[in-house]
């Protein structure tokens, strides 16, 4: 149940890069990660072969891109245990949390409902509701966190006693804090709380690391990215139960999600068509596709244990740095492989600045959670997050750069 | 890219020694809050204008290195010209910052050190930050009251 | 003023693909390009060297990412004449129409108001605005045609006459007629009866195939589609004002389009990043770059003069076929290069499967036309359309196959 | 893709003369209306019940040879067989289309020469349409009033 990942390595062009003359180590897969020659290769036989646009062509080229695309798509439905009638490909996760809040929330919430959310959301699972809420009049609730950065689900239950909770947006991961929250347990307080609740989960940071069974995890929403699991930029998803879908108003509208249209108005497609307007990512989600073989070829239990244990002797490396201090879950099967840290005295800028000197990226910055970072009382924080092409020997040169910016930067 | 490209000696003598770095300033008549959404910068100045000079500037707030040295070395270089110049001279270091050769390098004072900076375009906003925020201090304080607050994000 | 065709051909993988041993004669560039190889290693170089995030990172890989996808937006604001605080990077079109309907349209009007299209816009065009007419109660007046083909320009006054038109969406060009419309006229018209009105203009189909000058004409929104330009799939942009993008409110908001985040609220990131929330497209962008930077190179005055002579000749063969109508004007200078036809007696289907069979794309269906196909009286048309990579030895094979189906279709 | 593969003989001679194809049915029960957004076909399908058998069925619209042919096929099929069974061999006969071997392939008459169309997706709808008239029309009459009319779209 381990894989081999210097030969993996190989397949990721990138990382063969040098910088300076120092191997480059790549530690921002948390932000976007690597892309493997398998997909480069599934999107170029795309377009050297099969070039055309999708669904109406009664040309064989057609038929080829079509099928790509409807069997990319059942694929990652296969991938997250899912209905391919529920899948619905976006540009990115962003695309599909606006999905969800153009779509249901500001069709459902007005004034004295509430919607929960939390105090770890990225950006792209916050302001969706937020704007709604400033235009809608509903109340915003954010369950806060623990001393060491869970979910706190006494204050969520006290949060929705009210009954007025019809909405609840919960990350899967954090990309800061590492954090795997119990989005079941959540769910079922809220839902205990107001049965007909509908449940969102941001996956973005999950589906990469480790097996997501959405028919598990009883969600109504899950929001997924392709650019952090191996695949493409300009792609994502959003996965939901397709009879909600189905009820749903659209959100983008045009061509191909339409039945028939009139000059005052139209009926939309099935689904999951009906939410999916104008020429889609044909090529991004063949190279999806890929991705997802990819990951299943190495089997998401390796993948989730190989992070375990690379993360465990990332918190050991850091640990062991005078004046760095780590914010999460120092238990490694209590979270996932983004780790943010601290320097004293030496602002994330110019940790991140030494360690790009030295071939090591890492982001830094307030990682799109303003809200977590005001909680945490911080600015920006420095963020090392791996994936499959990482090892322990990515550790040493974070290590040593990190000493070298606590000697630059000492006042 | 290298540590000693950006950082010279210049920068961090700025940096572990800032100039006019302080949280008030006596009689201030502007206060301006700048921040930079990307790196999560804050910085907060504080002018006084006596005669249409820049009588006293101070900065304070949370930043990486090149954003407190270049703040410090700015407040150096703008305090005891007139308003028109220190504006000039701003523009004169946001036109280095985008590349161009200075104009006036000699009266930029140690701001010059920074030069190399705009080879590290995600760093030139941490080296403009100080210099936007004297200009929106001046500008306000031109436009506005003898005293007031402004609360401006770049 | 012409360039070589047999050698740009070359450039195109796909086109030198065998169907059944036939030669690839590929005429739908109006549902999607071909795309050359020059864009194809834009994207590989992005992924396969400065594979990162943008915007955020302080690392080599993240600056030149950063660079390749503002360079593209530079590029694209040059191409079209507007200025890059204006260009807004989107999936496609239909995302960029839906960006004006929510960010505008739906904001600014409301029951009492009038929305001017016309009756040969592609539902990107139309069914945002009627959506949105049906959700808020404004009106929605349609341009009629002229018998052949052009947008009734008297009808036009008479439909804004009263001064309750806020709004005009029109294509630039018919996909279907290859009607180029008078679109600085219209708005002129629309303009006179209301100087507050705002113009939008779906330039999908003007875009790949002449010159473009978005200062010029005049408009207060643009939207064009990559992947019919030579560029991928997966990226498009709205072309607008950048002082008018200042005074909108965002459509998808998320992370990258925020300067900061409250718990309950947020203020915006400066135009036009305010409105591209999440990851951007960044491989796409590279490679529409690329595409750019070849249209620029061939000269789009010489594309124009390339595609107006193949015109010619396209509506000259097509003439010569016993029982073929063609649909839209027939002045090869008044319109662009995608041709409507019918073969009388024959499905478009089945016109479409016999080219198909003897490699010849073409498209066939209503080219999500619907309100124009009624107009028209059908229910379909079979379409054939040129590109930079077409040329005088494409037509043999598409008069050859419309003269097979009409002898194996006979009834 | 050859056109041999896809337009059989007898295919092309339900095209050329099709059954059972008019405007309208005397003493009609159902009348639904089909149309296939994707290609813009449309169809207009009449089916008279007598003794819970399919006393006739007439079909009308625009459509391309595939669609024509399989909906004239389908109506020598079904007439006369009662309306369980006219049922159970559309759902055979759409089976066939996505591939599989037909369970009842001697009862499906000319329509066994549509088995080639599920190798060609786009045209898999257009087989299947008259298919899916018949078999709303059917379940419209046994849901519904002794006579109504139903619009609906695949
Ligand atoms: C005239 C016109 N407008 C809009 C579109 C929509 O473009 P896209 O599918 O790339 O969003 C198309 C292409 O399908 C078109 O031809
Ligand atoms: C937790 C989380 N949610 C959402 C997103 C947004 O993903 P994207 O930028 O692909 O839309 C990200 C990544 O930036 C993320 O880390």
């Amino acid at each position: 149940m381990t894989f081999d990942v210097p030969t993996l390595r190989k397949e990721f062009p990138t990382l063969s890069r040098e910088l300076d003359g120092q191997r480059l180590v790549y530690l921002d897969s948390a932000a976007s990660s690597q892309t493997p020659r398998v997909v480069l290769d599934a999107m170029d036989r795309y377009y050297s072969w099969s070039r055309s646009n999708v669904h109406r062509g009664v040309y064989q080229l057609a038929e080829e891109a079509t099928d790509l695309y409807e069997g990319a798509r059942a694929k990652l439905a296969a991938f997250v245990d899912a209905d391919p009638r529920g899948v619905v490909f976006t540009k990115n996760a962003t695309e599909a949390c606006n999905l969800v809040a153009y779509s249901w929330v500001r069709r459902h919430l007005g004034e004295g409902d509430a919607l929960l959310t939390t105090m770890m959301e990225h950006h792209a699972n916050h302001v969706p509701f937020t704007f709604a809420a400033r235009d809608l009049g509903f109340e915003v609730r954010n369950v806060p966190l623990t001393e060491d950065g869970q979910l706190d689900l006494d204050a969520a239950r006290e949060l929705v006693a009210d009954g007025r909770v019809r909405f609840l947006a919960v990350g899967h991961v954090s990309n800061v804090l590492g954090t795997i929250n119990d989005v079941g347990e959540l769910s079922r307080i809220v839902r205990d709380a107001h049965p007909e609740a509908k449940v969102h989960v941001d996956g973005t940071q999950a589906v990469p690391h480790m097996p997501v069974s959405f028919r598990e995890l009883g969600a109504d929403f899950y929001a997924i990215t392709g650019h952090k699991m191996l695949g493409p930029t300009g792609i994502g998803a959003l996965i939901a139960r397709p009879e909600l879908l189905d009820e749903m108003e659209p959100f983008l509208t045009g061509g191909d999600m339409i039945r028939d249209v009139t000059l005052d108005g139209a009926t939309w497609n099935d689904v999951p068509h009906k939410f999916e307007a104008g020429t889609p990512m044909i090529a991004e989600a063949a190279g999806l596709g890929a991705a997802v073989d990819l990951l299943t070829e190495l089997d998401m239990h390796a993948v989730r244990a190989h992070e375990v244990s690379l993360t465990t002797r990332m918190l050991e490396a850091l640990s062991s740095v005078d004046d760095v201090t780590i914010h999460g879950p120092l238990d490694p099967t209590l979270r996932g492989c983004a780790v943010s840290f601290a320097v004293d005295g030496v602002h994330p800028h110019d940790v991140g600045a030494m360690l790009g000197s030295k071939g090591v990226c890492v982001r830094v910055g307030h990682h799109c959670t303003k809200p977590l970072m005001r909680c945490l009382g911080l600015n920006a924080t420095a963020r090392a997050s791996t994936y499959v092409y990482n090892d322990v020997d990515d550790l040493a040169p974070l290590v040593d750069g990190i000493e070298a910016a606590r000697r630059f930067f000492a006042r | 890219m290298s540590m000693e490209d950006l950082y010279q000696e210049i920068i961090l003598d700025h940096y572990r020694k800032p100039h006019n770095r302080a949280p008030s300033l006596e009689d201030e008549d502007v206060h301006v809050h700048h921040s930079n959404p990307l790196c999560g910068d804050e910085m907060d100045l504080r002018l006084r204008v006596v005669d249409d000079r820049v009588d006293a500037v101070v900065f304070d707030g949370e930043g990486c290195s090149i954003s407190q040295a270049s703040a410090s070395a700015m407040s150096d270089v703008v305090t005891g010209r007139d308003l028109k110049d220190a504006l000039d001279l701003a523009e004169d270091f946001r036109k280095m910052m985008h590349g161009d050769e200075p104009a006036r390098a000699d009266d930029l004072g140690d701001g010059i050190a920074f030069q190399g900076v705009a080879k590290f375009p995600v760093r030139v906003k941490c080296a403009l930050l100080g210099w936007m925020a004297v200009r929106d201090a001046i500008e306000s304080y031109e436009q506005g009251a003898s005293a007031h607050t402004v609360t401006h994000e770049e």
